[in-house]
């Protein structure tokens, strides 16, 4: 009896405490609000502008999910990303590699400072928040002493296809963006290593007596986290036509942004890669419609902190 | 006799579980006072009750007559009540000394501002008079286990309570620190402290306690004066039937075969173990705290490196993590389960595949419906009481979280099974549930190793019991060949005469 | 002696010995009395700030606004003087100030239950856009003479702002050691279930070092607005949280709460202060700047993650 | 969403009409918050007032080429008749500025350039080099023509100090042999880092006989530190010179305290004037002539093929209190 209506309560409360739902409420909400504002808001073009636009905050969105997920932090995916840019530059500029194989060089940059941080923290066991703004700092510092500061550009058109090309009418970026979001929502729900993930994040230890190689886990996590910071950095770097040292700077506040406002906790074990899109999306819309409705990005700013601040309101520390 | 408490009618409500209904309790200045039942009669709940961690649904409390309410630990301290949790509450950050002392105005001055110098000789002393020898400068995190009980029963003391509450003292001391600890008790009593004493050790009980009460599934049976009652007797109002039929009966005749051989596993200087487990055989591992059969568990399933052989099916096997462990067909089921048995934010159906995701895995992805196949097999088979499989682990009583973690390795289809406290926090019925299911696994053939410092279950379950002292395997009886007290004494070490049981 | 080997601050005391050593073999000039001076003063505001930081982070939790109410405090004081307030009310109100953002956070915090990293996350953009708002995107400059004491002055012959941080850090290094409230932080951060068990008023202490978080972000404003004569409150203390956080995690400080000193915190700052003081007077090319500090940030985590292995290997050898 | 677009476009066509004969232009400093912009967004609004159109000046808090993009694309959704742009890094907006120019925006960049994009013109006091080569000038006058001098930039990752200083690198290489370029600083844009940097420069180089502030905030610092390191007798009221960019308001106390000689200034909001009132003529389809042009309240500008010159200002002494910004 007595479990049975515990049953019925759950399943009313849950889809009113259930995070997504009220996030997807929260994203229409939003975007009827800005179509009321500005005739331009649901046109193609600006709809494309805004899968556009966030397309490198969600390539690090997507894994950053995990980490948090996991019990884990990155603050250096900034500074990676803007590692890799540079790199790909230097390596088709400098070096005057072939650009696909720079872009494959750049990313291998994204995947070794992952692993630098996965070493630290799964094998030497040093906490992830501690190593990262270490390594933010010093991968920033590289940054400058490899390009003294001075912009990399000049690739030749067919890189441009990954960041501002179209394909069946739709923006390259986005598809791939959508692409690594399906797989990273499959692998998380469908596999079992999307398990191990969340229960790292709960009870590491009880994953360990359960006879799975946690510490494995973790370093595959963060190393793939390097990746895809590469990974986006190398799309900024065709979108933008250039690769700058200050890159992806600050851009981890951006994408920690997103991840909480998606719900996921952040002291790990409950989040989902759906919320982050939502969340990602959320960002990138409050962003187009604001600047669409010519908000000073310092109202912006405040607007975006009150939004934080409404969409956790549920998640109790 | 002058009482100092009464507790009258009390209730207490958790959603879905009555844990204590109308219980009655009263308490004489200068009494040590035990408190007795199966696991999860309540006796714990009654306690913080009384100590403000949870405050009744229903009832009344006086103190010397007077009514009073208590709704926090803050309020029962003024009251003079002071409570010795049976989960460790210390701070492993802090001193010894800040332990015992912490947010306590007594050692602060003007300001609020502390004496060090002060509080650690007030530490030291009480320390000092428990017959311990530790540092009270010492970080709490860097004392052994047996050491953070004592700096528990350190800060209980230093309330200077009347009314003293010890949750299950003495389960985490060796029998020498258990000695001092009792005389503590005994000159509490002495100076008029009323103590309520919560312990599954009957000797203890019948040493020090000068009256009683016994809990049963949240009900008081009765309350008695130790001297005019004998341990069956207790037994039998705190089991409520034989105790003989919690056990399952064993029909099957044991097969020969040795499926696990440990040789010379080394757990100390000069301290070998070689036992063997058959085909089909429990086997009851039985030591007081520190005699050595956790090392020996966690050796076996690879969470300790060191020396000695493991043989498994005749094959030596190299074992250095659970991960492997688990390859040579190895399952254990840790004694603690909220730290290592069990995700407990996560689901019923996500904690029980946890160990089987790899075989559930196909072309890297997870079959799901076979996976929820397995599962409501299991929730059939093991009796598992959850509104549902996505039910989330922690909501489940302790009974029904211990079957999860048994299942989770028996989803595995060990050959070895080695069964650590198996049921700890586990209520009478789920407690027969759990044994029933041990004993057939047995008879289908799996190798069990039982360890318990709960003596009648490895009496009531093993085929043979080994008994350790000291890391060393000192004894073997077969089974039902051994009593409750020869077990203990054994254990112990200390001479049958000397001990006082009965 | 064995007891300052076992000091919890004796790694990153060491490796600050270390590194100011080899600065000094780099150039003369860094242990001049002058350079010393400089050093000191510019590690104040970090400093002060980082008082608080400690207790946050002593508490499990992080306080990311501390930035941001540092850029809307000198503006307040700021705006204050140069409209002929007392240079003294004016940085009276400027700490009221500060104590009220701290405690929006704590309220927001303890009421709402909200995770701290997410509050001031969400409270560093607020404050930071309320602070340009006020000062209408201008530079505020050109303050009073009297103003430039609390940056500039000397008491006794001392910098007047590293007496203010001295005053600050063993103020507050007495109030953690030695009152029962400074010890309720450690207990919290220590062991949360525990606190609550033993009756301890959580809240309240959580409350209470966020508002000191604020104070103490108040004190450094007016330092910061008097020292460096001119705000920008769109840039002002722009990444100070990460570097004062990154300061008490190298002086030994947990994340998790429960260890940490305000001593660590402080040769923490003074660390950083000297590398970043040293990589200039060592005449490094400054493309190299921020490379070297972050490695050096990166040996002090190591060095500190060292202490803490040698200490749970000692504790497992005593449970054996 | 893609079903609701004929409706949006229909609605968008009707207050297309409305505002038809409103020109609207965006105007897109590096970043919002900075003081600099913040004059140059007065300049703007102004010529918004005296031209009848409508202006919308907004960028990133921070300064992000790629957040800076993101909102150029932005407002070219909502059909502005032209933008302005002064880019953080000149690269990273040529394809942005080329969008644009395929849809008919007029662009022209102000402040900061893209010289390989295919912007219109580009609005600023002088070019990069030439200002480069005055501060390397001046500074060496200063200085007498020998001794060290060291560089103050805002960051070390900006295109136009990357411009002045290697300008100013190459002048003094040239022409004055005997001063010694010892490092260049970079604050980040936090004046209590460039403050500090100051410091250390004092510290660090004790014969050092000049500084050169490369952005708005940098020669304020030098000469905060400055006033300090004189104040506590460590150093001699002219042993160092400071010059390079800054506003008046900023360096007014400094002026007069004869910290500085001379700041080569000029006012942003005639900037932000200049360029909405260019590309006002564009999208009214007139044309730029070259040489002298004379905008009303604003005075002569000089357009020299692309470039439009409002020139640089000597801040010294005499005139210190002539300029309200
Ligand atoms: N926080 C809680 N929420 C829900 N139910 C609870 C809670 N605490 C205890 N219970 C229920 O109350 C019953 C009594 O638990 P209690 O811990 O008092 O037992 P106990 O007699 O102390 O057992 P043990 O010998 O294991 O310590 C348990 O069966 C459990 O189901
Ligand atoms: N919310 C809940 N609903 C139902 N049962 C609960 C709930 N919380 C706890 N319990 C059960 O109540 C029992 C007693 O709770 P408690 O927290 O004391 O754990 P315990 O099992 O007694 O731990 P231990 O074995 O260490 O004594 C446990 O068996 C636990 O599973
Ligand atoms: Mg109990
Ligand atoms: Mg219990």
């Amino acid at each position: 009896m007595i479990t049975a209506l515990r049953q019925k309560t759950n399943i009313l409360s849950s889809l009113v405490s259930n995070q997504i739902f009220i996030l997807v409420v929260l994203l229409f909400v939003l975007c009827a609000f800005f179509n009321t504002q500005s005739p331009y808001f649901l046109t193609q073009g600006n709809v494309f502008n805004i899968s556009t636009q966030i397309v490198e905050i969600g390539l690090i969105a997507i894994p950053m999910t995990y980490v948090i997920i996991s019990g884990n932090m990155d603050l250096s995916v900034g500074s990676i990303m803007g590692l890799s840019a540079v790199a790909l530059g230097m390596f088709h500029n400098m070096a005057g590699l072939n650009i696909w194989l720079s872009v494959l060089l750049a990313l291998l940059v994204g995947l070794l400072c992952g692993t630098f941080n996965a070493f630290l923290i799964s094998k030497l066991k040093m906490q992830a928040i501690v190593v990262t703004i270490g390594s933010m700092v010093m991968l920033r510092g590289v940054i400058y002493v490899l390009t003294e500061g001075r912009p990399i550009s000049g690739y030749p058109s067919e890189f441009y296809f990954l960041g501002q090309g179209q394909l069946l009418g739709v923006p390259f970026n986005t598809l791939i963006l959508v692409g690594f979001f399906l797989l990273a929502y499959y692998i998380i729900r469908f596999t079992r290593f999307g398990r191990y993930t969340y229960g790292l994040g709960n009870n590491e230890d009880a994953v360990y007596y359960s006879g799975i190689n946690q510490t494995n886990v973790r370093f595959t996590i963060l190393t793939i986290n390097g990746l895809f910071a590469g990974l986006a950095g190398v799309f900024l770097v065709s979108r933008l036509a250039t690769a700058e040292a200050t890159t992806g700077n600050g851009i981890e506040l951006s994408v920690i942004t997103a991840v909480l406002i998606g719900g996921t906790h952040i002291f790990g074990g409950r989040g989902s890669l759906g919320g982050t899109m939502i969340g990602v999306l959320i960002i990138g819309v409050l962003n187009n419609g604001l600047n669409l409705m010519g908000v000073s990005s310092l109202f912006q700013m405040v607007i975006l902190g009150l939004f934080i601040l409404i969409a956790v309101s549920r998640q109790k520390s | 006799m002058e009482s100092i408490l009464k507790m009258e009618g009390i209730d207490k409500l958790f959603p879905g579980v009555k844990a204590l209904s109308s219980v009655d309790l009263e308490l004489f200045k200068g009494e040590v006072h035990a408190l007795m039942g199966e696991n999860g009669a309540g006796k714990s709940t009654l306690m913080k009750i009384l100590s403000g961690v949870y405050t009744q649904t229903k009832g009344t409390f006086s103190i010397k007559g007077e009514e009073i309410r208590i709704k926090s630990p803050s309020d029962a301290a003024r009251a003079g009540i002071s409570m010795i949790h049976q989960e460790f509450n210390l701070f492993p950050n802090l001193s010894v000394a800040e332990n015992i002392f912490m947010d306590r105005p007594s050692i602060t001055g003007t300001l609020g501002v502390i004496n060090w110098k002060q509080m650690n000789e007030k530490a030291q002393a009480l320390i000092d008079s428990l017959g311990a020898s530790i540092d009270v400068r010492e970080k709490v995190q860097n004392l052994s286990v047996q050491s953070q009980q004592v700096v528990e029963i350190a800060k209980a003391i230093s309330f200077d309570a009347e009314i003293l509450i010890m949750d299950e003292p003495s389960a985490a001391l060796p029998e020498n620190e258990v000695r001092n600890m009792l005389e503590v008790v005994m000159r509490l009593k002495e100076q008029g402290v009323a103590i309520v004493y919560v312990s599954h050790r009957m000797p203890e009980v019948f040493e020090i306690a000068d009256r009683v009460t016994v809990l049963r599934d949240g009900k008081k049976i009765a309350t008695k004066r130790t001297k005019e009652t004998t341990q069956d007797q207790i037994i039998n109002m705190m089991v409520g039937r034989e105790v003989a039929e919690l056990y399952p009966n064993k029909t099957k005749i044991r097969s020969e075969e040795v499926v696990l051989d440990v040789q010379e596993m080394t757990l100390g200087p000069n301290q070998k173990v070689n036992f063997q487990v058959r085909k089909g055989e429990i086997v009851g591992l039985f030591g007081l705290m520190g005699a050595g059969t956790h090392n020996v568990a966690e050796r076996l399933f690879g969470l300790k490196k060191g020396k000695g052989t493991i043989m498994i099916n005749g094959k030596k096997a190299n074992i250095k993590s659970p991960k492997q462990a688990k390859k040579q067909k190895i399952g254990y089921v840790p004694p603690d389960r909220h730290r290592h048995g069990l995700i407990k934010e996560m689901t019923v159906k996500h904690n029980l595949t946890l160990t089987i995701l790899d075989q559930l895995t196909e072309y890297s992805k997870l079959n799901r419906e076979k996976e929820q196949e397995l599962i409501t097999d299991y929730i059939q088979d093991f009796n598992i009481k959850t509104p549902s499989s996505k039910q989330v682990v922690n909501l489940l009583s302790g009974g029904n979280q211990q079957k999860i973690v048994l299942s989770k390795w028996l989803a595995t289809n060990p050959d070895i099974l080695i069964l650590e406290e198996p049921t700890r926090g586990v209520d009478v019925g789920a407690k027969a549930e759990i044994y029933a299911l041990i004993q057939k696994l047995a008879d289908d053939g799996m190798a069990i190793l039982f360890i318990s410092t709960e003596m009648p279950e490895v009496i009531g379950m093993s085929d043979r019991i080994l008994v350790m002292r000291k890391g060393e395997m000192i004894r073997q009886y077969n089974y039902r060949e051994v009593e409750q007290n020869e077990l203990l004494s054994v254990a112990s070490s200390i001479e049958q005469d000397e001990v006082k049981v009965i | 002696m064995r007891k300052i080997f076992n000091l919890h601050e004796t790694p990153i005391i060491l490796f600050t010995i270390i590194v100011a050593f080899v600065f000094s073999m780099l150039s003369p000039l860094f242990l001049q009395a002058s350079n010393i001076e400089t050093i000191l003063l510019q590690i104040t505001i970090t400093g002060i700030v980082a008082i608080g930081m400690t207790m946050v982070i002593l508490l499990g939790g992080m306080d990311l606004s501390v930035g941001a109410v540092l850029a809307l405090v000198s503006t307040i004081v700021g705006l204050l003087v140069n409209a002929g307030f007392n240079v003294w009310i004016a940085a009276l109100i400027g700490i009221l100030a500060g104590i009220l953002c701290g405690v929006i956070n704590g309220l927001i915090i303890t009421l709402l239950n909200i995770p701290d990293i997410i509050t001031t996350l969400a409270t560093m953009y607020i404050f930071r856009g309320i602070a340009v708002y006020l000062s209408g995107g201008v530079w505020i400059t050109n303050f009073p003479v009297a103003f430039s004491f609390f940056g500039q002055g000397t008491l006794l012959g001392l910098p007047f702002p590293v007496i203010v941080l001295v005053v600050l850090a063993i103020t507050f290094g007495f109030v953690l050691k030695f009152t029962r409230f400074g010890r309720r932080i450690y207990a919290i951060g220590g062991n949360k279930h525990a606190a609550k068990l033993s009756g301890m008023a959580m809240k309240r202490a959580k409350l209470y070092v966020y508002l000191y978080s604020g104070m103490l972000s108040g004190f450094a404003a007016i330092i910061y607005a008097s020292n460096v004569g001119s705000i920008q409150a769109s840039t002002a203390a722009l990444n100070i949280s990460f570097d004062v956080i990154a300061a008490a995690l190298i002086g030994g400080a947990s994340i998790f709460g429960g260890v940490g000193t305000i001593l660590g915190s402080m040769f923490g700052v003074l660390l950083l202060g000297i590398i970043q003081n040293g990589v200039i007077v060592s005449q490094f090319s400054p493309y190299w700047v921020d490379a070297i500090t972050g490695l050096l940030i990166v040996v002090a985590i190591i060095i500190n993650s060292v202490k803490r292995w040698k200490d749970s290997l000692k504790l497992e050898g005593k449970l054996k | 969403a893609c079903g609701s677009n004929d409706e949006a476009q229909g609605s968008a066509e009707g207050e297309m009409e409305v505002n038809e004969e409103m020109n609207s232009f965006f105007i897109n400093p590096k970043s919002i918050g900075p003081a600099y912009f913040t004059a140059a967004e007065q300049g703007a609004e102004q010529a918004a007032e005296d031209l009848g159109v409508q202006v919308i000046f907004n960028a990133p808090t921070e300064t992000s080429s790629s957040d800076q993009i993101n909102m150029i694309q932005d407002m070219m959704v909502r059909e502005v008749d032209g933008i302005g742009i002064s880019p953080n890094d000149g690269e990273a907006v040529v394809p942005v500025i080329s969008d644009a120019i395929e849809q008919d925006i007029p662009v022209v960049t102000w402040d900061s350039d893209a010289p390989n994009s295919e912007r219109a013109f580009y609005v600023t006091p002088s070019t990069d080099s030439d200002l480069g080569e005055a501060f390397a000038e001046e500074i060496a006058q200063q200085m007498e023509g020998e001794g060290q001098v060291a560089f103050m930039v805002a960051g070390l990752g900006s295109t136009n100090q990357i411009d002045r200083v290697d300008a100013a690198e190459a002048y003094l290489e040239e022409n004055y042999p005997e001063i010694e370029i010892v490092t260049v600083v970079a604050s980040d844009d936090d004046q209590q880092k460039s403050y500090d940097n100051a410091q250390n420069l004092l510290n660090t180089y004790p014969d050092l006989a000049g500084i050169v502030g490369f952005a708005g905030g940098e020669p304020p610092a030098a000469a905060q530190a400055v006033t300090q390191a004189i104040e506590s007798g460590r150093m001699e009221a002219g042993d160092i010179a400071i010059t390079g960019f800054a506003v008046p308001s900023l360096v007014k106390g400094y002026i007069e305290d004869g910290i500085i000689e001379k700041i080569i200034t000029w006012d942003p909001a005639v900037l932000g004037y200049t360029s909405v009132y260019v590309l006002n003529e564009m999208a009214n389809g007139n044309s730029i002539p070259e040489g002298e042009l004379t905008i009303e309240n604003i005075g002569s500008v000089y357009v020299e093929g692309q470039n439009i010159f409002s020139g640089t200002i000597d801040l010294t002494i005499d005139n210190v209190n002539d300029f309200d910004f």
